[in-house]
């Protein structure tokens, strides 16, 4: 009865939302949008501060940022305050899950024994994860990835010795010191820059050549905290998740 | 008509929120919404043949159709917030579940002192 | 001129740091709202650009008249708050930091999104501050709803920005006063709803009950006064300044505004615990705001919820203490607690009588001006709505009071061999912050001038189009 | 300058009052004698200022004839007294808040009559209600206070829309301004007088808004029930007075239906003016409470002021001003007889007490006098002023507001005679016998009161002076006197030839008493008792159910108070409504409102 | 007023005094005939009351002798104010609402002085005679008050002078046929007579009231008796039946409706009070609106 009557309410809401939403008249139908009306041209075009000729790909330099990934470029560069307050939500949501389960001790138990296949394979793979983790986030401003994929990579290979490994246990401590070294170190840039450049997260260093991958300015060095930073933090929730229940 | 499955998603994920008492399944839910919300506003970007905002050695300027940058950072934002809720949604379910024995919401007492 | 983003990054970097040295955190989070308290006082006025980006390309901080009052109240509210209860902070210290980080930029920024994102950030630091009770299926309810409205709330802005190809908020702004009003009906009411979870409107707000009802004197004050007063700053923001409502929406949310006020104060007259009463309250106050939000009110607007954030304050913080320190704050049960804490009770009982909007406090300028802003606009429902809201809300707050105060079954005189035994206490430091907070109370009321030349000067910035209404005795306008 | 000084004084001695109370108790309440008293002399003293105006603060002031003659009439009951407060320190819980907020109340009161404009007025009006609802769940309940505070606000906020009201349409908050535009639309004039009238009407506890004072007279402390019953109420009246004289409701319903001469706006509050004083009177005559008895004939002579207000005229208004300050000394007076039998028996029930008399013989004489004048029986004042309200509504024939009238007069020598009976005559408890009389203090006060009821009713003419004032100055003819004479349209008062002639036949009557044979004296259980053996006073007292027959005739009446508790309970009903509906800890429902919100709005919106 | 008008107030009450109480004895007699018996001398009343004066009697305290002389006092202080037929004490005071609550000072005292014995049956009778009074009193009051507004006078000798404009005919109980029912009917309850009487009921409550006075105190309630009488039928005869132009009318008029009522009365049974109000309030109340209504918004019977 109640799923039957919230059924009924939805396709009520849904209609009225899918009548609503296209009944917009500047809602454009899917695919035919005019990026020339929105402020994503700029984006592409690097002309957000001053008029720029086309930017071509390992050939223009010094640009106001040089992220060849231009999702990058506004991730870290544009909307760079964003990305901060991002990484202070991950910040908040492991911090509030170790509140949560910060008095436990010991290690849930899972009703199955790791295989060998596991046990052998995670000790293989766990370097190359890593490495690839690493790898993505210190490129994030030339190919798609970044920082998030990147430290969740490094989550997910601990995440796999945990699975591995019934007794495996990181020294999170670590973890912590990595995670509020890099979060500091992401607010001094920030201020840095403000001290600098006048403006708080501005791009301070030289952008380099679109394509470099020394370029792009404080991208890459914003990437490899923000890595290390939600590497650190999504191991310390998985590591809280997994404490045993005893307080 | 990704942006129909983008609404549909959020309308499944509503719908799983009024009709779910599982506490996980409510996050499950909520994740679903968010997912649907994720794809709606990935389309909203979408650009007709648009190439992926990328220059590269191949789209090497930027010259060319591109699809919009912007809707994608978005939602690399909304993923991770909404990852953090998840987890933190989690530890609570969990908590509830070690201290009322029950992921069912209809046995967990509402009252405010209990 | 101090750049306000140090609002929010040196509470962020203290946050950062605090985990580092997890036995200063008590002492990093009184610098951090020392700090920020400080910094408030010399801000300049003006707008400031994060990473050199011009808007609507960058985010920006907004730091107009508006915005400097809200952070000057919260800033001090939050230094007082946590300097009065420090004793309950414990593992939070870290939250607040960031807490603090988020209110400001809440306050600050002239992007939707990046609003949105301090929107988590604060409403997640909700969360873990609200799971401090251990009523961890009440903190899981404010987590689904919150997260659902923030949902929507994304889901309205990229609506927006589908449409109009921008997110910063004066951009749009500029774009949407020209625009149809009837294809803002949906984008706007899904923002609605999706602030409406955070600013308590009346159908979103299912989980104000079980995380105020449960909140301590340190929660407690925190969400009723700073949480609430820097969302329904934002509200005010967004809906007064930002988004133009059309005529069908604006009644309809006027509507849901008024039912918020009356439906929120007869629940809390319905009620005997101290904290549901007051969290009732709460509800019934944030649907006036809001209501004086809509109507474009933005000045009486943020007078009441000064008013009412200020009296909460006083409120939640002794009422969470009463339930604190005795296991409950049933009315009842706490009858005649004043006549051994005379002095908070003194605190409190202004704070009630402001919040009623009696003379001789501030609450009584900030309702004589909200008054005179909805006749202003020719709207003679409203003032009858909000003033039997008046009637219903100083009736349980008389009553609250009457009982705290005076103990006795009905038909003896009421002595104090009648009042509780209930081993209630109020520490120093807390007694003497709500004096001060009902200190301001006091002085607002009775030299109103002083604190109403800053706010109309803050109304006239905001936008020019409604006329201001001083206080003025001597014939208004 | 006195005014304004007055004023300050008054708050600045709230404060006195407060921390001399600190130190001694006593001292505290005899500062709250001093200051009153102070008042007192000041506005005497300051007569002759009259029409000059000052500020305070933000807040204007404008000294007017009727609102020095309002000030007086409550000064004058506060001071009185506050003589009793001394008495009372060691009983109350906050003796020290007592003593400040009495004397905060009174600045109240003060600043309201002499406001300038209508934010003033309403800025004085709500201290008082907020100062006095602290005093009240001091005495024997807490519920009265609420009570009270809910009628008293719910009329001041409709006023204080009707204020609003008047600022948008007049874009002035000056009293004499604000009222202006209303002449000319009497639609408006009529919203306006509804809702500005409100504040007056629950304050005077006109029905159905009486329910406050028995519940707030009657258990408040017993030395703030004089204040409430003589004083506060009073505050009311002015708002009535304001309502008709300076809107000016008979110029604005010019066009209005007319009853009997009278619009049908202004009839319609008669109406309700009447059927308060029928209501008030037989409530009255059923109360085992001598102060809630005394609380019900509060709300009886409420009718009969509003009826005179209303009118406007040159007798019944006149009567109606003058009612107002006999009603206020004479209630306070008895009220205060009443607080003595409680402090020196701990009861004000009447069938717990009797034979009060051979105790304290001058509470009983001041008892005697106030209900005289209460009961509108000559020579007290009481009789005056009732005799001009009925003169002026013979004159308009209003013959259903007479009928009232009558009731109410005839009615009020039921209920004023059942305390004198049964709480002064009668048998004495032997549990009483050992009571001491009234102490000094006390006494001083209940004579002056007496002296005063009197006094002006046996030489009225300095307060009809003052009204015909306040009526010149309400722009109606004045009330006519010839020396001792008031001339009305349907005959002639002569106070003076009345209380002489009533001297000459008392006098006679003495003589007649005198010369016959000397009398033995008996006691009281020494009587015709149908021959039964009877040792018991306590049993022996008509005390209870006075009036049983006439009771029985009513007593299954509709009750009002039934209905505004059911109300009352609708509400905390729906309270819990909404809690049920809306607040759960479960996020579904609120998902499912978000979504029914959702449907609602986006239906009508799809279509715009 | 001077000196005169006391000594000319004095002879006035000892008229009364003496027309009164021998009319009371003259009905004493009528009464008995009417019931088969010879009766008391017609002096018999004078021989009773200067007996009780000249007794010994016990008194209960100061308040109950200060009722009496207080009772006493103010019923022939109105009495001083009736005027007597043409002639008046006091000029210009024979202002009906002043006589009515003038009244009421001397009712309040007997009132005080009976509860002041402290014997209950005392207090039932004046719990039940107030109670009655509230039962006629307001149907009277009504009628007096439409007289009032259609003759734009509440003095008594106006109003009588006013109804001998118009001859016999003139007489209100003519013209205002309704009015003069419900003034009688009153008139009846005002001195307490059958059916009305339930407050003195000797046989049920002891006398009510009078329960525990003797000698002077009972001669001075004896007293008290003859004059409120007086007052009250000569209310009726002012209002209603023309007043007199000369003594000899008004004391011929008095003397006739008096003994019309008495006789009225001893043919009837007495009414339980609370019947009595019941029965005040249905007719006589409902025919004194009418009435009134009849006068001031259809003027009917007005000139």
């Amino acid at each position: 009865m109640k799923k039957a009557l919230a059924m009924l309410l939805l396709v009520l809401v849904g209609t009225l939302l899918f009548m609503g939403i296209y009944a917009m008249e500047g809602f454009r139908p899917y695919g035919e949008v005019d990026l020339a009306q929105r402020v994503s041209q700029a984006y592409i075009d690097k002309d957000v501060t001053g008029e720029n000729p086309e930017v071509v790909y390992g050939i223009s330099k010094d640009l106001e940022t040089g992220s060849a990934n231009l999702v990058t470029s506004i991730i870290v560069n544009y909307r760079s305050f964003d990305t901060l307050g991002e990484v202070t939500v991950l910040f908040l949501s492991a911090l509030g899950v170790s509140i949560l389960f910060g008095s436990f001790k010991g290690r849930l138990r899972s009703r199955y024994q790791p295989n060998f296949i596991l046990r052998t394979g995670s000790k293989v793979v766990f370097p190359l994860i890593l490495i690839m983790g690493v790898y993505i986030f210190i490129h994030g401003h030339l190919s798609p990835g970044g920082g998030f994929p990147g430290g969740s990579m490094i989550a997910s290979a601990i995440l796999l010795m945990y699975l591995a490994d019934e007794a495996f246990r990181i020294r999170i401590e670590g973890f912590k010191m990595t995670e509020g070294i890099a979060g500091s170190l992401y607010v001094l840039l920030g201020l840095v820059g403000l001290t600098l450049a006048g403006y708080f997260l501005s791009n301070f260093l030289n952008t380099g050549t679109v394509g470099a991958l020394f370029s792009a300015g404080i991208i890459p060095v914003v990437y490899v905290l923000v890595g290390l930073k939600v590497g650190s933090e999504l191991t310390g929730i998985i590591t809280d998740f997994l404490k045993g229940e005893v307080e | 008509m990704i942006q129909y499955a983008g609404i549909l998603l959020i309308l499944i994920g509503i719908y799983g929120l009024l009709t779910e008492t599982n506490l996980i399944k409510i996050i499950v839910s909520l994740n679903v919404f968010e997912l649907g919300l994720n794809v709606f506003i990935i389309s909203v970007g979408f650009v007709r043949e648009g190439v992926a905002p990328i220059l590269t050695s191949v789209n090497n300027h930027s010259g060319l159709v591109f699809v919009d940058p912007l809707p994608q950072a978005l939602v690399l934002t909304a993923i991770v917030i909404g990852l953090g809720t998840t987890a933190l949604g989690l530890a609570f379910a969990r908590r509830i579940y070690m201290k009322h024995g029950t992921l069912n919401i209809e046995e967990i007492g509402g009252g405010i002192n209990d | 001129m101090i750049n306000p983003v140090l609002l929010i990054a040196i509470p962020l970097l203290l946050a950062f740091v605090s985990i580092l040295y997890k036995g200063y955190r008590n002492n990093l989070l009184v610098f951090g709202a020392l700090v920020n308290a400080g910094l408030v006082l010399t801000l300049g006025k003006g707008e400031y650009l994060i990473g050199g980006f011009k808007p609507p390309f960058g985010i920006n901080l907004v730091l107009d008249d508006y915005a400097f009052l809200g952070l000057l109240v919260i800033n001090g509210l939050f230094l007082l708050i946590t300097l009065m209860s420090l004793d309950k902070i414990g593992e939070n210290a870290t939250v607040l930091l960031v807490a603090l980080a988020g209110l400001n930029g809440l306050l600050l920024t002239g992007d939707l999104f990046n609003l949105f994102v301090f929107l988590e950030i604060t409403a997640i630091t909700a969360y873990i501050l609200s799971a401090s009770s251990r009523q961890y299926q009440h903190s899981f309810n404010y987590l689904v709803l919150g997260t659902l409205g923030s949902g929507l709330y994304l889901f309205g802005l990229i609506l927006l920005y589908a449409v109009f190809g921008s997110l910063n908020m004066a951009d749009l702004s500029l774009k949407m006063a020209t625009a149809d009003t009837s294809q803002l009906v949906i984008p706007s009411l899904l923002i609605f709803i999706g602030l409406g979870v955070e600013v308590k409107i009346l159908p979103f707000n299912g989980w104000v009950r079980g995380v105020y009802g449960n909140s301590d004197s340190l929660v407690g004050p925190l969400f009723s006064a700073v949480y609430a007063g820097a969302m329904l700053l934002v509200f005010g923001r967004i809906f007064a300044q930002v988004i133009p409502l059309g005529a069908y929406l604006k009644t309809l949310l006027l509507l849901l505004g008024a039912l918020t006020l009356i439906a929120g104060e007869l629940a809390a007259l319905s009620k005997t615990r101290i904290r549901e009463i007051l969290l009732y309250s709460s509800i019934g106050q944030s649907g006036l705001i809001v209501t004086l939000f809509l109507s474009g009110l933005v000045f009486p607007a943020v007078m009441q919820l000064f008013n009412n954030i200020l009296s909460k304050a006083v409120l939640f913080t002794v009422a969470g203490q009463m339930a604190d320190t005795t296991g409950t704050d049933d009315a009842e049960a706490l009858q005649g607690a004043f006549a051994r804490h005379k002095l908070a009770g003194v605190a409190f009982t202004i704070a009630g009588l402001s919040l009623i909007g009696m003379p001789l406090f501030y609450g009584f300028v900030s309702k004589i001006n909200l008054l005179f802003g909805v006749f202003s606009l020719d709207n003679y429902w409203l003032p009858g709505v909000i003033l039997l809201g008046t009637v219903i809300e100083g009736t349980y707050l008389i009553r609250l009071l009457v009982k705290l105060w005076m103990p006795g079954e009905e038909g003896l005189v009421s002595h104090e061999s009648h009042a509780t035994k209930a081993p209630l206490e109020i520490q120093r430091a807390r007694v003497m912050g709500i004096v001060v907070l009902s200190a301001v109370l006091l002085v607002g009321g009775l030299m109103p001038g002083m604190i109403q030349n800053n706010l109309s000067e803050s109304g006239r910035l905001l936008d020019e189009t409604t006329p201001v209404y001083l206080f003025d005795l001597k014939g208004g306008q | 300058m006195t005014f304004d000084i007055l004023i300050v004084l008054m708050f600045l001695g709230a404060v006195t009052a407060y921390l001399v109370s600190k130190a001694d108790l006593k001292a505290g309440a005899y500062a709250t004698v001093l200051f009153s008293l102070g008042a007192l002399v000041l506005l005497l003293l300051g007569r002759g200022e009259i029409g000059s105006e000052f500020t305070i603060l933000f807040m204007g002031f404008e000294v007017t004839t009727i609102g020095w003659y309002f000030s007086g009439v409550m000064v004058l009951v506060y001071a009185m007294t506050a003589f009793f407060n001394s008495y009372w320190m060691d009983k109350m819980i906050y003796p020290g808040s007592y003593n400040f907020l009495y004397l905060f109340s009174l600045g109240g009161t003060v600043g309201l009559f002499f406001a300038k404009d209508l934010i003033t007025l309403f800025i004085f009006w709500e201290i008082v209600v907020w100062s006095s609802t602290f005093i009240v769940p001091m005495g024997k309940s807490r519920r009265a206070a609420v009570v009270y505070y809910t009628i008293s606000t719910i009329g001041s906020m409709a006023t204080l829309y009707g204020i609003m009201l008047l600022h948008r349409i007049s874009g002035t908050l000056d009293i004499q301004g604000a009222f202006a535009p209303l002449k000319n639309d009497p639609v408006l004039a009529t919203v306006i007088f509804f809702i500005f009238i409100m504040a007056g009407l629950t304050k005077i506890g006109i029905f159905p808004f009486h329910i406050w004072l028995p519940l707030a007279h009657g258990s408040a402390p017993h030395t703030f029930s004089p204040v409430l019953s003589g004083g506060l109420v009073k505050m009311g009246a002015f708002i009535a007075y304001m309502s008709v004289g300076i809107l000016p409701a008979y110029e604005a319903f010019k066009g209005s239906l007319t009853v009997m001469g009278i619009p049908i706006q202004i009839y319609a509050l008669m109406i309700l003016g009447a059927v308060s004083i029928v209501l008030g009177t037989l409530m009255a005559i059923k109360q085992d409470d001598a102060k809630k008895l005394i609380a019900y004939s509060s709300v009886a002579n409420g009718g009969y002021i509003l009826i005179g207000i209303l009118l406007m005229d040159q007798l019944a208004f006149a009567g109606s001003m003058m009612h107002l300050f006999n009603h206020a000394i004479a209630s306070a007076a008895a009220f205060l007889a009443i607080a003595v039998v409680a402090h020196r028996t701990g009861t004000t029930k009447i069938s717990e007490l009797g034979g009060m008399i051979h105790r304290m013989p001058l509470t009983y004489l001041t008892y005697l006098i106030a209900i005289i004048s209460l009961a509108g029986i000559p020579p007290m004042g009481g009789f005056v002023s009732k005799w001009l309200i009925i003169q002026g509504l013979a004159d308009q024939g209003l013959m259903f507001m007479a009928l009232a009238a009558f009731f109410g007069s005839i009615g009020s020598f039921l209920y004023v005679f059942r305390p004198l009976a049964a709480v002064f005559l009668g048998q004495l408890a032997p549990r009483h016998e050992e009571l001491a009389s009234a102490p000094l203090l006390m006494k001083i006060p209940m004579t002056i009161l007496m002296v005063l009821i009197l006094f002006f009713g046996v030489l009225p003419g300095w307060i009809l002076g003052i009204i015909g004032q306040i009526q010149v100055a309400a722009g109606i003819e004045p009330v006519m006197m010839s020396g001792n004479s008031i001339l009305a349209v349907n005959g002639v008062l002569n106070t003076l030839n009345v209380f002489m002639v009533f001297g000459f036949g008392f006098l006679i009557a003495l003589v007649i008493f005198m010369l016959m044979q000397k009398s033995r004296r008996v006691g009281l259980m020494d009587t015709y008792t149908s021959a039964e053996f009877i040792y018991t006073p306590e049993l022996y007292h008509y005390g209870s159910a006075f009036y049983a027959p006439f009771e029985r005739l009513y007593a299954r009446h509709p009750s009002v108070e039934d209905f505004l508790m059911a109300l009352a309970y609708k509400g905390h009903e729906a309270g819990l409504m909404v809690n049920a509906l809306f607040f759960s800890h479960k996020p579904g429902v609120t998902v499912f409102w978000i979504t029914v919100i959702v449907a609602v709005v986006t239906l009508g919106g799809v279509g715009l | 007023m001077n000196l005169m008008n006391f000594v000319y107030a004095f002879l006035l009450l000892l008229a009364a005094f003496v027309f009164q109480t021998t009319l009371t004895g003259i009905n004493r007699k009528v009464v008995a005939r009417l019931q088969r018996r010879r009766g008391p001398r017609f002096y018999q009343q004078f021989i009773d009351i200067f007996k009780a004066l000249s007794k010994g009697s016990t008194t209960h305290g100061w308040v109950f002798d200060f009722g009496v002389v207080m009772a006493l006092g103010g019923i022939m202080a109105t009495a001083i104010f009736i005027p007597f037929g043409p002639l008046k004490a006091v000029p210009a005071m024979d202002n009906i609402f002043i006589i009515a609550y003038v009244l009421a000072v001397g009712m309040l005292g007997m009132a005080m002085s009976a509860s002041g014995s402290g014997n209950p049956w005392a207090s039932i009778g004046v719990s039940r005679a107030l109670t009655n009074m509230l039962a006629y009193d307001i149907p009277f009051m009504m009628v007096v008050f439409g007289l009032i507004f259609a003759f734009d006078t509440s003095s008594l000798s106006g109003l009588a002078a006013i109804q001998r404009e118009g001859g016999f005919l003139g007489w209100h109980v003519i013209r205002f046929p309704l009015g003069g029912i419900v003034a009688m009917i009153s008139l009846q309850g005002m001195l307490g007579k059958k059916p009305f009487d339930s407050f003195i009921a000797p046989a049920e409550i002891a006398s009510g009231p009078m329960v525990e006075y003797g000698g002077r105190h009972l001669g001075m309630l004896f007293l008290l008796h003859e004059f409120s009488t007086f007052i009250e039928v000569s209310l009726i005869v002012h209002l209603f039946f023309g007043g007199g132009a000369t003594v000899a009318a008004f004391l011929v008029k008095y003397a006739l409706i008096y003994t019309f009522l008495n006789i009225v009365s001893n043919v009837l049974p007495r009414f339980k009070i609370d019947q009595a109000v019941t029965f005040f309030y249905k007719v006589p109340l409902a025919l004194a609106v009418v009435q009134t209504f009849l006068i001031i918004v259809v003027g009917m019977g007005v000139a």
